[in-house]
C-alpha cells in the first residue's frame, strides 16, 4: 500500500485566495493510501522543502504530492527536495493548482472543488509511479565532422580548439569545398582564397585534428557518445608520408586533357593531380579512369620521375574503424548545370554557363587568368545576360523553395563583369531582389547604381542561338510583360542550390532524416537548427540548405558548441522519461511480436530490432528494443503500439489511466 | 483448378515448399481451409465461389509457421493479406509462395511479391459491393440511428473473440483486451465491454483492413462488424490515400504521416 | 494492328489534308484506323472557358465512347483535342468524386483507361519500327521541326517528350534521312485561335517563326497540328506582312513526311491542298570537317 | 432548473498547451472551472483508448490539444496523432457516437487566451449538448438485465 | 411421479404462453430475428420460432447467464466491504419450445455446478427454471443426438415434453411435478390424449457412432497425432463453447470505480490460448492441437470418468458456428474409427 504525503501550498495568497487550501489538504488526508496531509504558506521557500524532507522521513513516504503551480515551473526544486530526503526524485508529482485553477478562477466551491480533483488525481498517479534512475551513457571524447568545406573546417577548428580530438572527412582530394572554387566574396569582394586557404593550413596543421581526404564514410553504427564509424580511405597510390608534394609528377603526366572537376570543366588537369595549386593536403591522387597505366598497363611516368619514389600503384583502399562521441555534417551542396534548362540550350550552347563556371572565369587563379572569355571561341563578351532563379521557386522544375545565395552572387557576378570588361553591358532577369543581410541590400544597390547593371524583372522564357550570339527572350514585367529580346555574348544562370551528390545514401548511413529534396532535415526548424533527430548527430553549412558563407560558419560554430558541450563531461546523463519494451518469462520473452510498426513513427530512430536467442545461437524471436540513449520520450510509440508493449516511464499507461479514472471520480460541483 | 493442382504438386515434388495451403471441399457443401504436405493430395484443391476465407490467417499459427515454406492459395484478400503480414514482419517473403487466383478464378503466376505488389496495382480496390453498399445505407442515417444500430447490434456480442481469431491482422501475442495493467477494455460481454472492445478492433486494423470481411463471417451472431473495419478501409483512402495491403514496405495509415494532412475538425 | 481515332471537327473540315495524309501512311504500315463510333466535339477552347463540367464532360463522353467499343488506345491528331482529351482523363482519374459526376452528366460509365496517343507517339509507337523497310526514298531535305504548344503542354498532364526542347519529330526526320535543325521556335506560340479574330497577330507570331526556319536554312516546317498548319500555311498573306518578304516555305505534317518517304502519292497525302506548294530540292548534309584541334584548345590556353 | 455542468477531461501535450494553459494562468485570463486537465509528454502519446475510457468514466466531453503542426517538440508526434484522431472521429461518426463531444485544438505556448477561448467554447458546446447519457447508459446497462430484473 | 399425456393446440398453447409470462414469470423462447434463430426474454407468443431446427445459442444462459453479478464491493479508506446478492429474488424463468437437446443439457450443468463446490447462484437460478420441451420432427446433417444416448423425442430434463403433430395439434408429455402444477393451473387448455403416437412425427436421426467406442479410444489418444491433423484449421476462437449448452469455463473479473465494484463470472473458453497461460510464461496448453484436444476429451473422455455421463447432447451448435468448418461429428466419427497404436 501506498504512503503519499500531500502538500498544498498557499503560494502567498496566490493560491490560497480562490482556493480554501485548508479544505484541500483535509479532503485528501481522508483518500486511500494517504498518510500526510498538509498545507503551508510557501511550499518552495527552505522551511518548506523542508516541510516535505522531514515528512518523507517522519512517515516514511512512498510518494509525494506537492500541490502548487505549474510542474514546468518547480517540479526539478520538489523532486530534488525529495532526493535529498532519500526519496527517489521520481515519486515526487505537482498538481497545478495556480496557473490552471487559482489563477483562472473565482473564488468559489467550483475552484476548490478543482483543486482537489487535480490533487486526488495526482495522488493516483503518483501510487503508480515507479523509482527511476537517470540514464548515463558514457561519451566518447572525439568528434567526426563530414565534409571540408567551409563549415566542416570552422567545425574541426573549433572542436579541435576546445580540447577536443577530430577527425575530419573529406570526399575529394582537398578540402577547401565550394569556397575555394570562389573569386571573390560579397559583399566585401574580398578574394576567397585569400581568407580561406590560411583555415586551411590551421586544420592540417592542427595536432587535435586527423585529416582524411580522399575518404568516405563506409558506415555508422551506435548512438549518441557512442558512435563506430568505418571509414573508407579510397587510396592515392602514394605514400604519403613519401611525397613532398612537389609536383612534379603532375606536370609529367602525359594525360593532360581531363576535363578539371575543380576548374568546372573549363580547364584540363592530368591524371596524377592536385584539384588546385593550394591544395590540402599537397598531395597527388591518381585518377585511375583517365590514367595511362591503369588503361593500358604501361606508362609509370609519375613513378620514374617521383624524387622520393613515393608512387604505388598497387595500393588499396583502406578501411578504418573509429570510435567517435559526436559527428557534424557539413557536406555542402551541389547546383543544377545548365543541361538541367532544355529552354536555354540544354547544356548544348558553350557560352550558357553556371554560377561556378563563372567563379573560375572571373578567378585570378582559374582557366582565363580572371579575365571574363566565353568558353566558345574565347572572346571577351560584350554582353552578358544573367539568369537569377534558374530553377529555383519554379514548381515546374521541382524546386519550389528559394536557393538564397543567388541574389547575391548574381550582383557581385555582374559587378565583377563590369569591373573587368569596362565597356561591357550586364542584363540580370530577376523574380524578387532577395538582399537580406549586413550590407546586402546596399551590395546590390551598388551593382545597379555604380556600375550601371541592367536589371530586368521577368523571366526568361527561352534561349537560342543566332549567328553566333545567344537570342534571350525574356519579359519586363514591370512594363507591363513587354517581351524582350537581348543578343548576347553569354549567359549566366544562377542555377538553383541543391542537395550534394549522394546525401540521401549517407543520411540513411547517419540515420539523418532528410527533406523531400534531400537537404539534412534539423531537429527543430527554430530550436534545434543544427540538431538532427539523432542524437549526437549535428549540422553545419549547407547541407540543411543552400546558405551562405557567414552562415555556413555561425552554423558550424553552433555545431561545434553542441559537440563541445555533450564533451563537457565523461557521462551523458538523461531524464528516465524514455520509452521501454515490456520482458516477460519465455518462451513468449515480451509481449512485442515484432510487428515494427513502431519504427517509422519514431522520430529518432531510436527504436533497434533486439534478436532473442536460444542456447544454440539460433534467433527465435525479434522485437523492438529502445535505445534509450536515443529515446527522448514522446510516448508515440507507445500510443501505437497494438499489443501495449511499449510504455513510456514517467507517464505509464498504469499511471494515466488511473489518472483518468481518478479526476472523473466525484462529480464536479 | 487443375492448374492450381498442378502447381501445387510441382511445388511439393520440387520441395520448393513444404506446405501448401488451400481450400477443400468440407462438411456439409461447405468449402474449408486444407493443409497439404503430400504431393499426391493435392487433388483435394478446390477453388469456387464457396472459398471466402482469409487463409493468410494461418500464416501466423505456431504450428503451420512450423512447416516452413508455405504456398498458399490466394484470392485478392489473400495476396494483399500477405503483403500486410510481410510488411509487419511477420512473414519473411522468402517463406512464402502466392498462388494467386484471379478475378476469373484463375491461377495467376508471381514469381515474386513484387510482382504481386504490381497485379495489385492494377486491380481496383475496395470494399465487396454488397458490404459497402449496406455501409452507404449507414452513412445515410442519422447520428442517432446509426447509434441505435450499432449498440442493438453489439449489444449481442459474447466475446467469443472469433472476429479477432479469423482476422490474419490480429496476430498479437496479448491482446489489448488481455491486457489487464490497466484494464484497458472492460472484459465482460456487456454493451460498454462490447462497444470498447468494438472500437479497439476497429481503431487498431484502421490502415490495415483489406475488406476481406472474415471478421463478419466468423461471427456465430451474425453482427455485421466487418462494416466497421471496411468503412475505417475506405476513410483511411480517402483521408490518407493509403490503401492496407499494396506494398511490401511498411508505411501504414497510422504508422506514417504527411505534413498536409487534411482534416476539418482540429480547432 | 487496330487503332481508333478521333478525328474532332477539323480533320473532316479545314485539315483534310492531314487526315488524308495520317490514313495514307496508316495504310501503308498496316495500321488500321477505327473512328470511335458516335464521336463529338472535345469542346476545344470554348467550353473550358465556360463550364468546367461541360469541358470535361464532352471528352469524357467521346472517351467512354472509346471504352464501351473495347478501344484501349486511341490516336488524336489534332493537339488540340489531344490535350483536351488528355486534360479530362487525367483531372477525372485524380478525383474520383468528379469522376462519378462526369460519369452521370454523360450517363454512361468512364473508366478512365484509355491509352491516348498523339500522331507522333503513333508513329513512335506503330509506324518506326517498321519504317526501315518500307522507305522507297530517303527524305533528304533539311527541316524546321515545330511542335507549338498543345503537343507537349502541360508537361504535368501530358508528360510527353522533353516541353521545352521536343525532339519526337526531330527523330523521326532522322530516321527518314532528313536533317532537323536546331532553331529557336520549336515551342513559341503560333497565334492559335485568333486566327479569325486578330489575323495580324497571327502574322507576327507564325512570321517569327516561319522567319527563324528560313534563315535557318529549313527547306519545310514540319508540324503535328491541323491549326498550326492552317496558320503557318493558310496564313501566309498576314505573315509576308509582317515580314515584309515574301516567304514560301512550305509546311508539311509530319505524316507528309513519312509519306513522301515512303513513296505515297502526293494526292493521297493531300499535298496539293496545301497553300504554299510543296516543293523542296533535295538536300544532303556536308560532311562534318576533320576536327582542328586549334579550334579545341581549351580556353586557359588563350 | 439548476444549469448543467459539464464535466470535461482535457489531455493535453507539456510543450504547447500545458505551457498555454500556464500562460493563461499568468495572463489572469478567467476561464471556466468545468475541465480538469491531464498532462502528457506529446499528443503522440496520447491513447484513444483513454478517451473512451474518460466517456466510459463519467466525462462528458474532451479536450485533446497540442502543438501546431510543424511545432511539435518531437517534430513529429502531432502529425501522427492527428491521424490518429482523424481515423477515431470517422470510427465514431461511422459508429453513430457524435464525435463532437471531443474538441480537438492547436494550442501554443504562447496561446493562453486561446486556451481560455477553448475551454469555454467547449463548455458551452458541451453543456448545450447536455450530459452524455447514452455512454453513460451503457455503462449500466448489461449486468441488472443478466441479475435478477428486467 | 407418472408422467401424464395430453394434447393442446396451437391457440391453447400461445394462451398458455402468454398467461405464464402475465402470471410474472421471465418467458425464455426462441424468436427469428437477424437472420438466425436465438432465445430472448419475454418475446409475445406471435414472434416465438417452431420452425427452427436449431437456434444459435443455447439455453444455459438462464442458469449460467453470460456475465453474472457474483457480489459488490465498497471500500473506505482502510477496510473493503463485501455486499452479497440476495439470490432469492432470482426470478422464475420458463425455458420455452427448448428442443430435448437443450433440456437435456441441464443435468450436465447440475453436475458441474455442484461437483466439489455447490454454485449457490446457479442453484438458486437453476431451482427457479420450468423446462417446456419441444420435440424434434426436423434435424440436419449436424444434429447427432441419437449417438449420444438422446433422440428427438428425448423427455430427459423437460418438465413438459410438447410434439408437433400433423394437424397442428401438440402432445404434452407431462414429465415433472413442476409440469403437471402449470398443466393443473392451465387444465382447460389441454385435452385428452387419444392415444397419438410421437414416435409417428419424430424427425429420424441417423446414428453415427458409438460413443462408449470414442470414449474407450481417447482413453490411450491423448499424444495422438490425429489432434494436430484435425487442428490445423482451427483458429482459436471461442465460438464452439459459447455456443455449447454444457460448456462452463468462466472467468473472474472484478470491475470497480473509486474503490467500488462488482465481481463478475464471464464466459471463458478452453480454446483460448491465453485460458492456461501461466504468469510463469509457461502455457501447458501451448498450441491450438491441444486445445482442441482438451475440448474433445473433456466432453467425452474426462466427464464420462467423473461424472458419469457425456460432455455433449449433439445438437450441432458448435459445427454450425464454426467459421472454419470444424465439425465436431466428423470427428467423432474419425475418433470412433481410429485403432489406437498399441504402445
Amino acid at each position: 500500500m501506498s504512503r503519499i504525503g500531500v502538500f498544498v501550498c498557499h503560494c502567498g495568497e496566490n493560491i490560497s485566495a480562490t482556493v480554501d487550501v485548508a479544505k484541500v489538504a483535509d479532503d485528501s488526508s481522508r483518500l486511500p493510501g494517504v498518510v500526510h496531509s498538509v498545507d503551508y504558506k510557501y511550499m518552495c521557500s527552505d522551511p518548506g522543502q523542508t516541510l516535505v524532507k522531514e515528512a518523507i522521513k517522519e512517515h516514511n513516504l512512498t510518494g509525494v504530492v506537492v500541490a502548487a503551480c505549474s510542474p514546468r515551473m518547480h517540479e526539478p526544486t520538489f523532486r530534488k527536495a525529495c532526493a535529498t530526503a532519500g526519496l527517489n526524485p521520481y515519486l515526487s508529482e505537482m498538481a497545478n493548482v495556480r496557473e490552471h485553477c487559482s489563477w483562472v478562477h473565482d473564488k468559489g466551491e467550483q475552484t476548490t472543488q478543482k483543486a482537489f480533483d487535480v490533487v486526488r488525481a495526482m495522488i493516483s498517479k503518483v501510487s503508480n509511479n515507479g523509482a527511476l534512475e537517470p540514464i548515463k551513457v558514457p561519451v566518447t571524447k572525439r568528434a567526426l565532422v563530414v565534409g571540408g568545406g567551409v563549415a566542416g573546417i570552422q567545425a574541426a577548428l573549433d572542436i579541435a580548439n576546445c580540447g577536443h580530438q577530430v577527425i575530419l572527412v573529406e570526399r575529394s582530394p582537398s578540402i577547401g569545398g565550394h569556397m575555394a572554387q570562389l573569386s571573390e566574396t560579397f559583399p566585401t569582394l574580398d578574394c576567397s582564397q585569400c581568407i580561406l586557404t590560411p583555415r586551411m593550413v590551421e586544420v592540417a596543421q592542427h595536432p587535435n585534428i586527423t585529416l582524411y581526404t580522399y575518404s568516405e564514410i563506409e558506415s555508422v553504427d551506435g548512438f549518441i557518445g557512442n558512435f563506430k564509424v568505418k571509414i573508407r580511405k579510397r587510396a592515392r597510390n602514394l605514400d604519403e608520408d613519401l611525397c613532398t608534394g612537389c609536383g612534379l609528377c603532375t606536370t609529367k603526366c602525359p594525360q593532360k586533357k581531363i576535363p578539371s572537376e575543380f576548374e568546372q570543366g573549363l580547364g584540363f588537369r592530368p591524371a596524377i593531380y592536385t584539384p588546385f595549386p593550394q591544395a590540402v593536403p599537397n598531395k597527388p591522387v591518381i585518377d585511375h579512369d583517365n590514367c595511362t597505366y591503369y588503361k593500358s598497363g604501361k606508362c609509370k611516368v609519375c613513378e620514374i620521375v617521383c624524387p622520393t619514389k613515393a608512387i604505388r600503384f598497387e595500393q588499396e583502399d583502406t578501411i578504418l574503424d573509429v570510435e567517435i562521441g559526436a559527428i557534424v555534417l557539413a557536406t555542402g551542396f551541389d547546383i543544377k548545370r545548365s543541361d538541367f534548362f532544355p529552354e536555354y540550350g540544354k547544356g548544348k550552347y558553350k557560352d550558357v554557363i553556371d554560377g561556378l563556371q563563372f567563379e573560375r572565369l572571373a578567378s585570378a587563379s582559374g582557366p582565363t587568368q580572371g579575365m571574363i572569355r566565353r568558353p566558345s571561341d574565347g572572346q571577351i563578351p560584350k554582353k552578358i545576360v544573367f539568369i537569377a532563379c534558374a530553377g529555383s521557386r519554379d514548381p515546374a522544375k521541382g524546386i519550389e523553395y528559394c536557393s538564397k545565395i543567388c541574389c547575391m552572387y548574381t550582383a557581385k557576378h555582374a559587378m565583377l563583369y563590369k569591373h573587368k570588361v569596362h565597356d561591357g553591358e550586364a542584363h540580370v532577369f530577376y523574380m524578387d531582389i532577395r538582399a537580406g543581410g549586413k550590407m546586402y541590400e546596399e551590395f546590390v544597390r551598388r551593382a545597379i547604381v555604380e556600375d550601371h547593371v541592367n536589371y530586368t524583372r521577368g523571366r526568361v522564357s527561352t534561349i537560342y542561338e543566332l549567328d553566333g550570339k545567344l537570342i534571350v527572350k525574356g519579359a519586363d514585367t514591370l512594363l507591363g510583360a513587354q517581351a524582350v529580346e537581348i543578343e548576347a555574348d553569354m549567359v549566366v544562370l544562377a542555377t538553383a542550390g541543391i542537395a550534394n551528390d549522394g546525401s540521401e545514401e549517407l543520411a540513411q548511413k547517419m540515420h539523418v532524416s532528410y527533406d523531400e529534396h534531400k537537404f539534412f532535415a534539423e531537429a527543430h526548424p527554430k530550436l534545434k537548427p543544427v540538431e538532427t533527430n539523432t542524437g549526437g548527430i549535428f549540422l553545419a553549412g549547407a547541407c540543411q540548405t543552400t546558405r551562405d558563407i557567414p552562415d555556413s560558419v555561425s552554423m558550424a560554430s553552433g555545431a561545434a558548441v553542441k559537440v563541445a558541450a555533450l564533451f563537457s563531461s565523461d557521462l551523458l546523463t538523461r531524464e528516465p522519461i524514455v520509452a521501454r519494451v515490456n520482458r516477460i518469462p519465455g518462451p513468449s520473452h515480451s509481449t512485442c511480436v515484432g510487428c515494427f510498426m513502431c519504427q517509422p513513427v519514431c522520430p529518432y530512430q531510436a527504436i533497434e530490432r533486439e534478436e532473442i536467442k536460444d542456447r544454440a545461437g539460433n534467433v527465435i524471436k525479434s522485437l523492438a528494443r529502445i535505445n534509450e540513449g536515443l529515446c527522448q520520450g514522446c510516448g508515440t510509440c507507445v500510443a501505437l503500439c497494438r499489443s501495449k508493449s511499449i510504455d513510456l516511464l514517467g507517464y505509464t499507461d498504469n499511471q494515466m489511466h488511473s489518472e483518468v479514472l481518478s479526476v472523473l471520480e466525484e462529480a464536479f460541483v | 483448378m487443375d492448374n492450381l493442382r498442378k502447381k501445387a504438386k510441382e511445388l511439393l515434388e520440387s520441395k520448393t515448399v513444404d506446405l501448401v495451403i488451400g481450400y477443400e471441399n468440407g462438411t456439409n457443401g461447405k468449402a474449408r481451409a486444407v493443409f497439404i504436405k503430400d504431393p499426391e493430395k493435392t487433388g483435394k484443391l478446390i477453388y469456387d465461389d464457396r472459398c471466402k476465407q482469409n487463409l493468410a490467417v494461418y500464416l501466423n499459427k505456431h504450428e503451420v509457421k512450423h512447416y516452413g515454406k508455405i504456398a498458399i492459395v490466394a484470392p485478392l484478400m489473400v495476396m494483399r493479406s500477405v503483403l500486410v503480414l510481410v510488411s509487419e514482419c511477420q512473414l519473411k517473403p522468402e517463406n512464402i509462395v502466392v498462388l494467386g487466383i484471379g478475378e476469373d478464378g484463375s491461377l495467376l503466376d508471381f514469381p515474386s511479391l513484387e510482382v504481386v505488389e504490381k497485379y495489385i496495382a492494377k486491380i481496383p480496390l475496395g470494399n465487396p459491393e454488397p458490404d459497402q453498399v449496406i455501409i452507404d445505407k449507414l452513412n445515410a442515417m442519422s447520428m442517432e440511428q446509426r447509434r441505435e444500430f450499432w449498440q442493438n447490434e453489439l449489444e449481442r456480442c459474447f466475446k467469443c473473440y472469433a472476429c479477432r481469431a479469423a482476422c490474419p491482422m490480429c496476430y498479437c501475442l496479448r491482446c489489448t483486451v488481455e491486457c489487464n495493467q490497466p484494464q484497458w477494455i472492460s472484459a465482460p460481454a456487456h454493451p460498454l465491454g462490447n462497444l470498447e472492445w468494438h472500437q479497439l478492433r476497429t481503431m487498431h486494423l484502421t490502415g490495415r483492413c483489406v475488406s476481406c470481411g472474415d471478421c463478419g463471417r466468423a461471427c456465430p451472431l451474425n453482427i455485421p462488424i466487418h462494416l466497421l473495419t471496411m468503412q475505417q478501409a475506405e476513410e483511411a483512402f480517402h483521408m490518407f490515400g493509403v490503401r492496407a495491403g499494396t506494398s511490401q514496405k511498411a508505411d501504414s495509415a497510422l504508422s506514417t504521416y504527411k505534413p498536409d494532412d487534411k482534416e476539418n475538425f482540429i480547432l | 494492328m487496330k487503332l481508333g481515332i478521333y478525328p474532332g471537327c477539323s480533320l473532316t473540315g479545314s485539315a483534310r489534308d492531314y487526315n488524308e495524309s495520317v490514313f495514307a501512311i496508316a495504310e501503308a504500315c498496316d495500321i488500321q484506323l477505327e473512328q470511335v463510333p458516335d464521336w463529338n466535339c472535345c469542346g476545344a477552347t470554348a467550353a473550358h472557358n465556360m463550364n468546367k463540367e461541360l469541358s470535361l464532360a464532352l471528352p469524357a463522353r467521346i472517351l467512354a465512347q472509346a471504352e464501351k467499343v473495347g478501344m484501349t488506345d486511341i490516336v488524336i491528331p489534332c493537339a488540340a483535342c489531344y490535350s483536351r482529351l488528355m486534360v479530362t482523363q487525367h483531372e477525372l482519374n485524380n478525383d474520383p468524386v468528379l469522376k462519378n459526376r462526369v460519369s452521370e452528366i454523360i450517363e454512361m460509365d468512364f473508366k478512365g483507361t484509355t491509352a491516348i496517343l498523339n500522331v507522333v507517339q503513333m508513329i513512335d509507337k506503330y509506324v518506326t519500327p517498321v519504317l526501315k523497310d518500307k522507305i522507297v526514298k530517303n527524305f533528304s531535305h533539311k527541316v524546321a521541326c515545330y511542335y507549338g504548344c498543345l503537343m507537349v503542354r502541360p508537361y504535368k498532364v501530358l508528360q510527353y517528350d522533353q516541353h521545352e526542347d521536343p525532339q519526337g519529330m526531330d527523330n523521326v526526320i532522322r530516321l527518314l534521312g532528313g536533317t532537323a535543325i536546331d532553331w529557336g521556335y520549336k515551342v513559341e506560340c503560333c497565334g492559335a485561335g485568333l486566327t479569325m479574330s486578330k489575323t495580324e497577330i497571327v502574322g507576327m507570331l507564325s512570321g517569327k517563326i516561319v522567319k527563324d526556319a528560313t534563315r535557318r536554312g529549313a527547306q519545310a516546317i514540319i508540324v503535328a497540328c491541323p491549326m498550326c498548319h492552317s496558320n503557318l500555311d493558310m496564313r501566309r498573306p498576314a505573315i509576308n506582312e509582317y515580314t515584309k518578304e515574301k516567304m514560301d516555305i512550305p509546311v508539311l505534317y509530319i505524316t507528309d513526311a513519312i509519306g513522301m518517304a515512303l513513296g505515297i502519292d502526293e494526292k493521297k497525302l493531300g499535298l496539293q491542298r496545301h497553300f504554299v506548294p510543296v516543293k523542296m530540292a533535295e538536300y544532303i548534309p556536308p560532311v562534318p570537317e576533320p576536327k582542328k584541334p586549334k579550334a579545341k584548345e581549351p580556353i586557359n590556353n588563350l | 432548473m439548476e444549469q448543467f455542468e459539464p464535466k470535461l477531461v482535457a489531455f493535453v501535450c507539456n510543450w504547447c498547451t500545458y505551457a498555454g494553459a500556464d500562460l493563461t494562468g499568468t495572463s489572469r485570463i478567467k476561464y471556466a472551472t468545468n475541465v480538469r486537465i491531464i498532462r502528457f509528454p506529446c499528443t503522440g502519446r496520447i491513447d484513444f483508448m483513454l478517451i473512451s475510457k474518460a466517456f466510459a468514466n463519467g466525462a462528458d466531453g474532451v479536450i485533446v490539444s497540442g502543438c501546431h503542426p510543424n511545432d511539435c517538440h518531437y517534430t513529429s508526434g502531432n502529425f501522427h496523432a492527428r491521424r490518429r484522431w482523424m481515423s477515431f472521429n470517422a470510427m465514431l461518426t461511422f459508429m453513430g457516437i457524435d464525435p463532437e463531444r471531443i474538441i480537438f485544438s492547436w494550442v501554443s505556448a504562447a496561446e493562453g487566451a486561446k486556451w481560455a477561448d477553448i475551454v469555454n467554447q467547449s463548455v458551452e458546446k458541451i453543456r448545450k449538448i447536455g450530459p452524455f447519457t447514452e455512454y453513460q447508459k451503457l455503462v449500466q446497462s448489461g449486468i441488472e438485465e443478466e441479475n435478477f430484473n428486467g | 411421479m407418472t408422467p401424464e399425456t395430453k394434447i393442446i393446440d396451437r391457440v391453447a398453447l400461445d394462451k398458455l404462453y402468454e398467461s405464464l409470462k402475465a402470471a410474472g414469470n421471465k418467458m425464455f423462447a426462441p424468436v427469428f430475428r437477424n437472420e438466425q434463430t436465438d432465445f430472448e426474454y419475454n418475446p409475445s407468443a406471435a414472434e416465438i420460432s417452431y420452425s427452427h431446427i436449431q437456434t444459435t445459442q443455447s439455453v444455459k444462459n438462464t442458469v449460467f447467464p453470460k456475465i453474472e453479478n457474483l457480489f459488490r464491493f465498497e471500500s473506505g479508506q482502510k477496510s473493503v466491504e463485501l455486499v452479497q446478492i440476495d439470490f432469492t429474488k432470482v426470478p422464475r424463468v420458463i425455458v420455452w419450445n427448448a428442443h430435448p437437446c437443450d433440456a437435456a443439457a441441464f443435468s450436465a450443468l447440475d453436475a458441474v455446478f455442484n461437483w466439489d463446490y455447490v454454485d449457490e447462484i446457479y442453484n438458486a437460478r437453476r431451482e427457479k427454471l420450468v423446462v417446456i420441451g419441444m420435440s424434434c420432427i426436423k434435424a440436419d446433417e449436424n444434429c447427432f443426438c441419437t449417438s449420444v444416448d438422446l433422440g428427438p423425442g428425448s423427455v430427459k430434463g423437460s418438465d413438459i415434453l410438447l410434439t408437433p403433430l400433423a394437424n397442428g395439434k401438440f402432445i404434452a408429455e407431462i414429465l415433472t411435478d413442476l409440469g403437471k402444477s402449470i398443466a393443473d393451473e392451465n387444465a382447460s387448455l389441454f385435452t385428452a390424449s387419444n392415444g397419438e403416437n410421437k414416435e409417428e412425427v419424430l424427425a429420424k436421426v441417423e446414428k453415427h457412432f458409438s460413443h462408449e467406442k470414442v470414449t474407450e479410444n481417447l482413453k490411450d489418444g491423448f499424444e495422438n497425432p490425429f489432434w494436430h491433423e484435425f487442428s490445423l484449421r482451427c483458429i482459436g476462437c471461442g465460438a464452439c463453447a459459447y455456443v455449447c449448452p454444457i460448456c462452463t469455463c468462466f472467468d473472474i473479473q472484478d470491475e470497480s470505480k473509486a474503490g467500488n465494484g462488482r465481481r463478475l463470472r464471464c464466459w471463458d473458453s478452453c480454446g483460448f490460448g491465453m485460458f492456461t497461460l501461466h504468469t510463469s510464461g509457461h502455457n501447458p496448453r501451448e498450441v491450438q492441437s491441444q486445445r482442441w484436444r482438451q475440448r474433445l476429451m473433456h466432453k467425452f473422455s474426462y466427464q464420462p470418468d467423473r461424472n458419469e455421463f457425456i460432455g455433449c447432447v449433439g445438437c450441432g451448435r458448435c459445427s454450425r458456428a464454426c467459421p472454419v468448418d470444424m465439425n465436431i461429428l466428423e470427428q467423432l466419427v474419425e475418433l470412433e474409427k481410429i485403432e489406437v497404436a498399441a504402445k
